[in-house]
């Protein structure tokens, strides 16, 4: 019951990060495109986890745990980089 | 999928040779940090790809992944990480004194 | 200590540096009595490296106990313990030179010569290959931000330069490393020429492409020809006392490739002529194009950094046609030719500082004040430096030619460095015919700073290299039957394996996947 | 000078005795090197030579140079000179001799440039050096090759062997680098243009070096040779051919000089090539000649260059056609010159006929030239000829004729002392010639038998021998010589006209400035100094080195089939073709938006993001967790740095150019792959299983690739963190004072720059993760973590408060000195290690164990936690201090009073 | 300053970071715990620099009413937002509102922001102290008036409460 | 309903909400709009997957690990920050090209 569940959500958040993809390719604005790859980042969290579950990796969640943080800091970076070009002032 | 693994690396050092080439140092950088993706996966992928469990000395497990290649790449990272920013810096310093971000930092020639 | 003997010269400077760091707002006195303690120590344990070591017995230094080739393991050996103290003693004249004031031009000056000694000792001494990788990437950080001491828009170009060409050496180094582990599944030294010989002909193909690409990052540190463009460049922007330090980076390179050779390549017979074809046209090339460049030097830093480029293709020449004779010719020329250049180095940091405006650079200056000293300084240097007798120079060169002799290319090879030796004459007299002859500007426009003049470091730095130039020179030949019987211990590959790794036979291997 | 000639003179008698005296000190014996000489008849000549007359020459600069003048300078210069003079004549091994032959250029180049304030005194130093220190690396690899040939570098073996040495094939190439030492040494044809322009030193120099010892050292090395290369075909028509034009070419120069140092320097040349024919002719007779006149002209030449320097000394110009009449105000100086000039020309009675005279000899006798052949006699007596008219010409032109014209100083004799040893000098002229045999009989014959390998021809030395050929060579030579003389000036008209000024000094320097100008355009040919240039030839270097190695050493398996292996190739599944596919995507549109520079940093990430998730799914979670680390913090310092850029980059490459790179890159790529494809399909035999089997019992942990990082192979990692400390000094060293400022921003409110969502719930976000920093590190020996990845994530942490909040509310409220923390977190690492050194093992030997603290269950301490903490410490001191380091650029931006120098020109 | 003051100065946080320690370690035995307090007495005195110093009143029952409303909040209207974005996405009105704050504490008013954020259909764009307004986004705002007093009424009144403000 | 069943189901609602977010991300009109999708929807399914695989471990192994709940944590922490700071980009971006 479970495989078919990891198998359908793995096609969802292929789908979806297919689409974000999309998104971070397209823009048009440099916030899209930051909005898009902190979603990446997100989806990315989501694939490691069913990794985890389907392939019996077992480390995913410290791998979750870390995409989050260090996908936050970049999408900070990013922004603060967008607004005035400093990031640290 | 070995060959696209084989392709993958490939195309990561092919993408970061030819931005090392460029003449802005930003680009070289990006340039160097594809190539290191190129490398530390070469590198990695030494213990091949059909290898087994994680490289854990548990009793029970067997058929784990050659350790070696990833301790080596590990390695590998950290000093690309400091290479990459004392590059930067080093880059930042020439605009500096040079005004221009040209890798040849304003050289006549 | 003794037991630690084979690590102390790493461990040494590793510890300075750590102190130096901790005590980063000490006065600079108190880091030059720091760094100056430590040198002391340095040379003392790498002269006992030198007198155990030439007992021929090669000793191992299992790093946390773990055997060769599972853990790292420091091997000394003749050529290890002899490159160690030719750095430790190269790094006393530095550190000197340096007090006289460059070292007070930017911050962390004496931690950086510390871990460049550290990294230098360490690639020295390790007898393992990715270990070696990570030694490189110290002495090369270390050198970078020598390089750029000082600050300055040269320095800087020079640093991305330099910087980015040994990353893209690094990666290189990486690759060919991977591959080994790849297809050899070790990393030590000794272990890699063993396995060298087990490798089945139908993987002998993409075997030697590893071992050449691992070549080719020693070149790049060697500084051949067609990729060598980068040392002039790199020496002439650093500061002076810094440059005399980076010639023994060249010899790095050399040592690699030697190491490499021996007890790698020369191991299985697929690999043993991989270099032959061509290395000695490279070595050929790269005199030429440093006697080019010295006659195209505007600086004496400039002719000096051709200079080096000489001598490393000089050295070349052996590693092209590794045999006893060759080699132990090439240690004794690598010895003197690393104390003669960065003696002209730093004879040109005293010129330099007199000079005003004119720094080194090869145009008429001010008249200069201690004439004799300097002016006898510069004679000795530049007898020694193109091979002039009877100083050393001659010594390495006659070795050189003689070893050569039933070379390949003997007529070519005697060619190129006799009339190499002719240019750097050439060259250099017209260097000292301009800077200690030529009428000087009146001294209204003489800027020198005066407060540099009476640099005593520099003196110092000076008479020590003089000192050590005489001993080599005089006691040529204990210097080079030492260097024979490095040579010779380093064509003994079976004496080195079993001293690392025991019983090749009894290594646990695994075949995977 | 004086103890070394009565030294000399000690051994003399065992000299005459026949012996040859050897003393040897070794030196570099297994180089063939050794300080060993020997003292033999030619040896003793020489030394007789070089000492007496270094000795009245020492007396003469006495009074000669100015007491101004630096003469320590030029005493130690001569004494070298003298020294190595000495070494040359008396060199058993040929080595040693080819030292002290450079000693004398390089001393005879600081003579030269003795008055260096004179830019021809410098170039024609320089000329000298260039001529005969060429010649003498010639020489060292003709000595080199000799003893390989012989076997040994003695001259006694050599000499021993001279047969052998003669058979062999390297004979010719031999022969030519010793002929190409001495002729440059002493001046032969074409290489005898240093030698007029060494005149440039003081005279003392020119009589002692230039005329009597170091320009013998050329003709010394044919005699000292002569036993073991002469004697061959090649050896006469070489030898004797240049000496026979240098003969004559010299001496029609001489006359035509009209400085005074000039005529006698092209008179030297001129004479040095007679000896120098003489050695080429090839008997035993013309050797005994060329030994005899070597001593002749030594005395006369010495003793005419030092009267030649009292005339400049006392008049103050060398120039001949200013001075007359000389012979009244300072006729003692007059008469011995006119004798030292009459030896020259060979006038009876005086040393130079002698010798003279036994050329014209060996020239008639010899046994190439009967009857017939009359080119040798003709030859001798045309240079004869010229001698006498330069001879003549210098006396007259000198000493009588016109009046002197507006010399500088009012002519008067010399001080005593100064005249004194060219008294000495000619009194030996009369004393050779009067009485030859009694005067040099005994040494010339001892110094011939050094010379000739078999017996010595019974040398009659006589002034008269009676009426014959010689006599009439004379006389002929003396009329045509005389008529010369009268008919000069049409001659200098001539040379007026047609003057070769092909060798001068200024010739010499503009070639030199040629070479240096051609090696400047091959320079910036080959060397654009360009990284870009730089970097092509790496790569393709490498490129070109690899498939090299793969062509020579594959051809055997089969080239092709040495890139596949026999695994076999695992299935594509889904996921990883899509990752595939993001993965090419990131790193192509990395490429094409490397203009767009956020655009390029945001692909990057997303690549690095596929390679990190590769590892995870190949069971590589420590990877894949440092990777994701490391790559953020890299992305903030980029984007940090970007800040500094400017916003458009540098013009960008030329088509061609992009095209070069992208074949290079492609080339690379298509590399990289292949070599890969061989690697994966390949199996291979590795030595990870011992450290499967040993983590857990030896290094205490589960986690393999973390004993090894901390254990087996922690001495890496030890250096992994040196390089990250490094890495962060040299940021601070390198930006610590510098001030940049970026593009111009639009002012930016509080609230844009410390957004106020950020800034508070940054605030309980760092106790959290510094908690999970804590939980990564403590985890790390057993399971996937450690200090590294821990390091970056507090030191993230610790970064979001600078961004949150600024750099001075984290830095007042973070205390700390990143430096010092670097070197604590290093001397942690280090300690740890060294600690191992009082149990009796090795650096970085660990321990571990299960500590039982109290109600904490069984907790396992490995020391390699110790060490996980000093890379824990330094992870965040470097990339705080890099953090902190860049964002300090931009400070005193807005405190700057308006109007100051902007540090940044973009 | 007193002692519990120096060895405790955030209490909450303290047993934050205990109970993160036991999430993390899954499980709650008696070194795990011990270990996470002395994190949590640890840290916060690491820290404490970062903190304005002012350990507040928090009131655990209404914050956990407050959660759980929230929580349903977020399950329920993302429902909603799944329609619209399914739906016609052009013809819904999306508009910036500026909700007024009654709280000047700026710790309070970014909670509440968050809360706004992590609700569908409202985003917090800005804070802005000085005029206590906060300015949100709204994806889909028939009725403007409604949507503040919701905010005010749902989330800021039982943040004031837990708050003591 | 089993843990297995329930974990399938979060997987699915998780899979679901997450493509939500990025169905937002292409099909809403501008930058702001956007902004709900991925900081909302793709949270919440993101949280769903990863309480899955807690509740999966559970019905695999029967221990009970919560630990994934602070990844859970830490994005609704953070989620909000990031939007905003997007917007505040978003609108700094609109400024510019005006
Ligand atoms: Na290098
Ligand atoms: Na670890």
């Amino acid at each position: 019951m479970l495989t078919p569940a990891i198998t359908i959500g793995f096609v969802l958040v292929g789908l979806a990060t297919a689409l974000t993809l999309w998104r971070l390719a397209k823009g048009p604005t440099m916030a899209d495109r930051i909005l898009a790859l902190d979603t990446l980042a997100i989806d990315a969290i989501a694939l490691v986890v069913l990794m985890g579950l389907s392939r019996g990796i077992s480390f995913s969640f410290e791998a979750a745990l870390l995409i989050a943080m260090m996908g936050f800091v970049g999408t900070v970076a990013l922004c603060k980089y967008l607004i005035g070009r400093a990031i640290i002032e | 999928m070995e060959v696209l693994v084989s392709v993958a690396l490939g195309v990561l050092t092919a993408t970061g040779v030819y931005l090392i080439l460029r003449p802005t140092t930003f680009s070289v950088v990006l340039g160097l940090t594809l190539l290191s993706y190129a490398v530390n996966a070469l590198i990695f992928f030494g213990s091949r790809l059909n290898a087994g469990a994680p490289p854990l000395s548990v009793a029970g497990l067997s058929n784990q992944t050659d350790p070696l290649p990833q301790a080596l790449v590990l390695t590998a990272i950290v000093i690309g990480f400091g290479m990459t920013a004392y590059l930067l810096v080093v880059a930042l310093k020439a605009k500096a004194e040079s005004g221009t971000d040209h890798v040849d930092a304003g050289e006549t020639r | 200590m003794m037991a630690h003997l084979p690590f102390l010269p790493v461990l040494i400077p590793l510890v300075t540096a750590v102190v130096l760091l901790i005590a980063t707002k000490a006065d600079i006195a108190v880091k030059r009595s720091i760094s100056a303690l430590s040198l002391g120590l340095l040379v003392t344990a790498a002269a006992g490296q030198v007198l155990v070591s030439d007992d021929g017995i090669v000793r191992v230094y299992r790093l946390g106990d773990w055997p060769a080739p599972y853990g790292i393991v420091l091997v000394l050996d003749r050529l290890a313990a002899l490159m160690v103290v030719l750095t430790s003693v190269l790094a006393m004249p530095v550190f000197l030179a340096a007090t006289s004031g460059t070292d007070e031009r930017g911050l962390h000056f004496h931690a950086f010569l510390q871990f460049q000694l550290m990294g230098l000792n360490g690639a020295f001494l390790t007898g393992d290959l990715f270990n070696l990788f990570v030694f490189f990437e110290i002495l090369l950080l270390a050198s970078y931000g020598l390089l750029v001491h000082g600050g300055g828009l040269q320095r800087a170009r020079a640093g991305i330069a330099y910087v980015v060409l040994n990353l893209s050496g690094s990666a290189l180094f990486l690759i060919a490393l991977g591959l080994l582990y790849g297809f050899l599944g070790t990393l030590n030294m000794a272990d890699f020429g063993v396995a060298l010989q087990a490798v089945k002909p139908e993987d002998q193909g993409v075997v030697a492409v590893m071992c050449a690409l691992l070549v080719t990052v020693f070149l790049l540190k060697a500084a051949v020809l067609p990729i060598g463009f980068w040392l002039p460049h790199v020496y002439t922007a650093a500061t002076l006392p810094v440059a005399a330090l980076f010639v023994i980076m060249t010899k790095v390179g050399i040592y690699a490739l030697l190491r490499v050779v021996t007890i790698g390549l020369l191991a299985a017979p697929f690999t043993a002529g991989l270099l032959q074809p061509w290395l000695t046209w490279l070595a050929l090339g790269t005199i030429v194009l440093g006697a080019t460049g010295m006659l195209a030097s505007t600086s004496l830093g400039a002719v000096v950094a051709n200079l080096v480029l000489v001598s490393g293709g000089t050295l070349l020449l052996a590693v092209a046609e590794p045999g006893a004779g060759s080699i132990a010719a090439a240690l004794y020329y690598l010895v003197q030719t690393t104390l003669v250049t960065a003696a002209l180095l730093l004879l040109a940091d005293v010129l330099r500082r007199q000079r005003g405006e004119a720094e080194d650079r090869l145009v008429a200056g001010p008249r200069l004040q201690s004439t004799t000293v300097a002016g006898l300084f510069f004679l000795f240097f530049g007898v020694a430096a193109c091979g002039a007798p009877p100083l050393s120079g001659f010594i390495g060169k006659i070795m050189v030619m003689q070893a050569m002799e039933g070379s390949a290319h003997p007529a070519l090879i005697w060619t190129a460095l006799i009339v190499s030796g002719f240019v750097a004459a050439l060259v250099l007299a017209r260097a000292a015919s301009v800077v200690f002859w030529e009428p000087g500007a009146p001294d209204g426009t003489d800027k020198r700073d005066v407060s540099l003049v009476p640099a005593s470091g520099l003196m110092l730095a000076l008479g020590l290299l003089t000192a050590s130039i005489i001993a080599v020179s005089v006691w040529a030949a204990p210097v080079a039957s030492y260097a024979r019987a490095a040579a010779e211990q380093m064509l003994a590959r079976d004496a080195y394996v079993s001293a690392v790794i025991g019983d090749p036979a009894a290594v646990q291997r695994e075949r995977r996947p | 000078m004086a103890a070394g000639l009565a030294s000399a003179l000690v051994l003399a008698p065992e000299v005459f005795a026949g012996t040859t005296v050897l003393w040897r000190v070794a030196w570099l014996p297994e180089w063939g090197l050794d300080f060993a000489l020997r003292l033999d008849g030619l040896g003793l000549l020489f030394t007789i030579l070089i000492l007496g007359i270094g000795v009245l020459i020492v007396l003469y600069a006495a009074y000669y140079l100015p007491k101004t003048d630096d003469l320590h300078r030029f005493y130690i210069s001569l004494l070298g000179f003298a020294g190595g003079m000495l070494g040359i004549v008396l060199a058993e091994n040929i080595v040693l001799m080819v030292v002290f032959w450079e000693v004398t250029s390089l001393t005879s180049f600081l003579l030269i440039a003795y008055k260096y304030q004179e830019v021809e005194a410098r170039i024609s130093a320089r000329m000298a050096l260039a001529v005969t220190g060429g010649g003498g690396l010639a020489l060292l690899a003709g000595v080199l090759l000799l003893g390989s040939v012989a076997g040994s570098f003695d001259f006694s073996v050599i000499e021993a062997r001279a047969g052998d040495v003669r058979a062999d094939p390297l004979y010719p190439v031999i022969l030519i680098l010793f002929l190409l030492g001495a002729f440059t040494k002493s001046a032969q044809f074409p290489f005898h243009f240093w030698l007029p322009h060494a005149m440039a030193a003081p005279t003392p120099v020119s009589a002692y070096l230039h005329s009597a010892t170091m320009v013998k050292a050329g003709v010394f090395l044919l005699a000292r040779m002569y036993p073991v290369l002469a004697g061959t075909d090649l050896w006469f028509v070489i030898v004797s051919t240049v000496g026979a034009i240098t003969f004559v070419y010299g001496a029609y120069v001489a006359l035509l000089k009209h400085d005074l140092k000039g005529l006698l320097a092209y008179s030297t040349v001129s004479h040095l090539g007679l000896i120098t024919l003489l050695f080429g002719l090839n008997t035993p007779l013309a050797a005994v000649a060329a030994v005899f006149h070597i001593v002749n002209h030594a005395i006369f030449k010495a003793s005419l260059f030092m009267a030649a320097g009292i005339i400049d000394h006392e008049t103050g110009t060398r120039d001949m056609r200013r001075m007359g009449g000389l012979f009244y105000s300072m006729p003692r100086t007059a008469v011995l010159a006119i004798l030292a000039a009459g030896s020259m020309a060979g006038v009876p009675l005086l040393n130079g006929f002698l010798s003279k005279e036994m050329f014209f000899t060996a020239a008639v006798a010899h046994p190439g030239f009967d009857g017939a052949n009359l080119i040798l006699p003709v030859v001798a007596t045309i240079g004869g000829m010229f001698a006498v008219a330069y001879s003549v010409r210098f006396v007259w032109d000198v000493f009588f004729g016109q009046p002197p014209q507006d010399m500088p100083k009012t002519p008067h004799e010399p001080p005593g002392w100064m005249r004194l040893p060219v008294e000495i000098l000619v009194a030996l002229v009369l004393f050779v010639g009067f009485l030859p045999q009694f005067s040099v009989g005994p040494l010339l014959t001892v110094a011939a038998e050094a010379v000739l390998p078999g017996a010595v021809p019974e040398i009659k030395l006589a002034i008269w021998h009676g009426f014959n050929l010689p006599l009439a060579m004379t006389v002929v030579a003396f009329g045509l010589g005389v008529f010369q003389f009268t008919r000069r000036h049409k001659l200098y008209a001539l040379q007026e006209r047609y003057t070769w000024r092909l060798t001068s000094p200024v010739a010499f320097e503009r070639f030199y400035r040629g070479a240096t100008r051609v090696s400047t355009s091959v320079m910036a040919l080959v060397d654009s100094r360009s990284l870009q240039r730089n970097l092509v030839l790496f790569f393709s270097f490498v490129l070109v080195l690899g498939v090299w190695a793969w062509w020579t050493t594959g051809r055997a398996a089969g080239w092709v089939s040495t890139l596949t292996g026999p695994l076999p190739v695992g299935e594509v599944d889904l996921a990883s073709a899509f990752a595939f596919a993001v993965l090419l995507f990131g790193a192509v549109s990395t490429v094409v938006y490397r203009r767009n520079r956020v655009m390029a940093v945001i692909f990057m990430s997303v690549t690095g993001a596929v390679v990190s998730l590769a590892f995870l799914r190949f069971h590589a979670p420590d990877l894949a967790l440092t990777q994701l680390s490391v790559e953020v913090v890299t992305i903030v310092l980029l984007l940090m740095c970007l800040r500094y850029l400017p916003e458009t980059p540098v013009a960008q490459s030329t088509g061609s150019r992009r095209l070069r790179d992208g074949v290079l890159a492609t080339a690379a790529g298509v590399g990289v792959s292949a070599m890969a494809y061989a690697m994966l399909t390949r199996p291979y035999e590795t030595i990870a299983g011992y450290h499967m089997a040993n983590a857990k019992p030896g290094g205490g942990g589960t986690n393999v690739v973390n004993v090894i990082l901390v254990d087996f192979r922690g001495y890496d990692t030890l250096g992994e963190i040196v390089v990250l400390a490094m890495a962060a000094l040299g940021l601070h060293a390198l930006l610590s004072g510098t001030r940049m400022q970026g593009p111009p921003t639009v002012a930016l409110a509080k609230a844009d720059r410390y957004p106020i969502m950020l800034a508070e719930l940054m605030r309980p976000l760092l106790p959290l993760s510094l908690a999970v920093a804590v939980y990564i590190f403590l985890r790390g020996h057993n399971l996937p973590g450690g200090g590294f990845i821990a390091g970056l994530v507090a030191a993230v942490a610790l970064m979001l408060q600078y961004v949150a909040g600024g750099v001075d509310f984290a830095s007042e409220r973070l205390r700390l000195n990143y430096v010092r923390l670097l070197g604590v977190g290093l001397g942690i690492a280090t300690l740890t290690g060294v600690a191992s050194f009082w149990f009796g093992a090795s650096f970085l030997t660990s321990t571990h164990g299960y500590v039982y603290p109290p109600v904490i269950d069984k907790f396992e301490l490995a020391s390699a936690m110790a060490f996980d903490l000093g890379v824990f410490l330094v992870v965040i001191g470097t990339v705080l201090l890099a953090m902190t380091e860049i964002a300090a650029l931009r400070r005193g931006e807005t405190t700057a009073p308006a109007g100051a120098p902007a540090k940044d020109r973009g | 300053m007193t002692l519990r003051e120096w060895l405790v100065p955030q209490p909450i946080l303290t047993l934050a970071i205990a109970a993160l320690w036991a999430l993390l370690a899954g499980d709650v035995s008696g070194g795990t715990l011990l270990l996470g307090l002395t994190l949590g007495l640890l840290i916060p005195v690491f820290t404490s620099q970062f903190w304005p110093g002012r350990p507040r009143t928090f009131r655990v029952g209404a914050a956990l009413r407050l959660m759980f409303v929230v929580v349903y909040d977020i399950i329920v209207a993302n429902v909603a937002v799944a329609r619209i974005v399914l739906g016609n996405v052009q013809g819904i009105k999306s508009k910036f509102v500026d909700v007024p704050l009654d709280t000047d504490d700026p710790y309070v008013a970014t909670i509440l922001a968050s809360i706004i954020t992590l609700t569908p259909g409202t985003l917090s764009i800005d804070i802005d102290m000085d005029k206590r307004v906060a300015h949100i986004h709204g994806l889909d705002v028939p009725d403007q008036s409604l949507l503040i007093d919701e905010i005010k009424t749902r989330y800021e009144a039982p943040l004031k409460e837990i708050f003591g403000c | 309903m089993s843990a297995e069943a329930l974990a399938a189901f979060l997987i699915v609602t998780g899979g679901f909400f997450v493509l939500l977010g990025s169905i937002a991300l292409i099909r809403l009109p501008d930058i702001f709009t956007r902004l709900h999708g991925p900081t909302k929807a793709t949270t919440l399914g993101v949280g769903a997957i990863v309480i899955a695989s807690s509740v999966a471990g559970y019905a695999m192994t029967g221990n009970v690990s919560l630990k994934e709940l602070s990844v859970s944590l830490f994005l609704f922490i953070t989620a909000p920050v990031s939007a905003h700071l997007l917007a505040k980009a978003a609108l700094k971006e609109q400024s510019k090209d005006r």
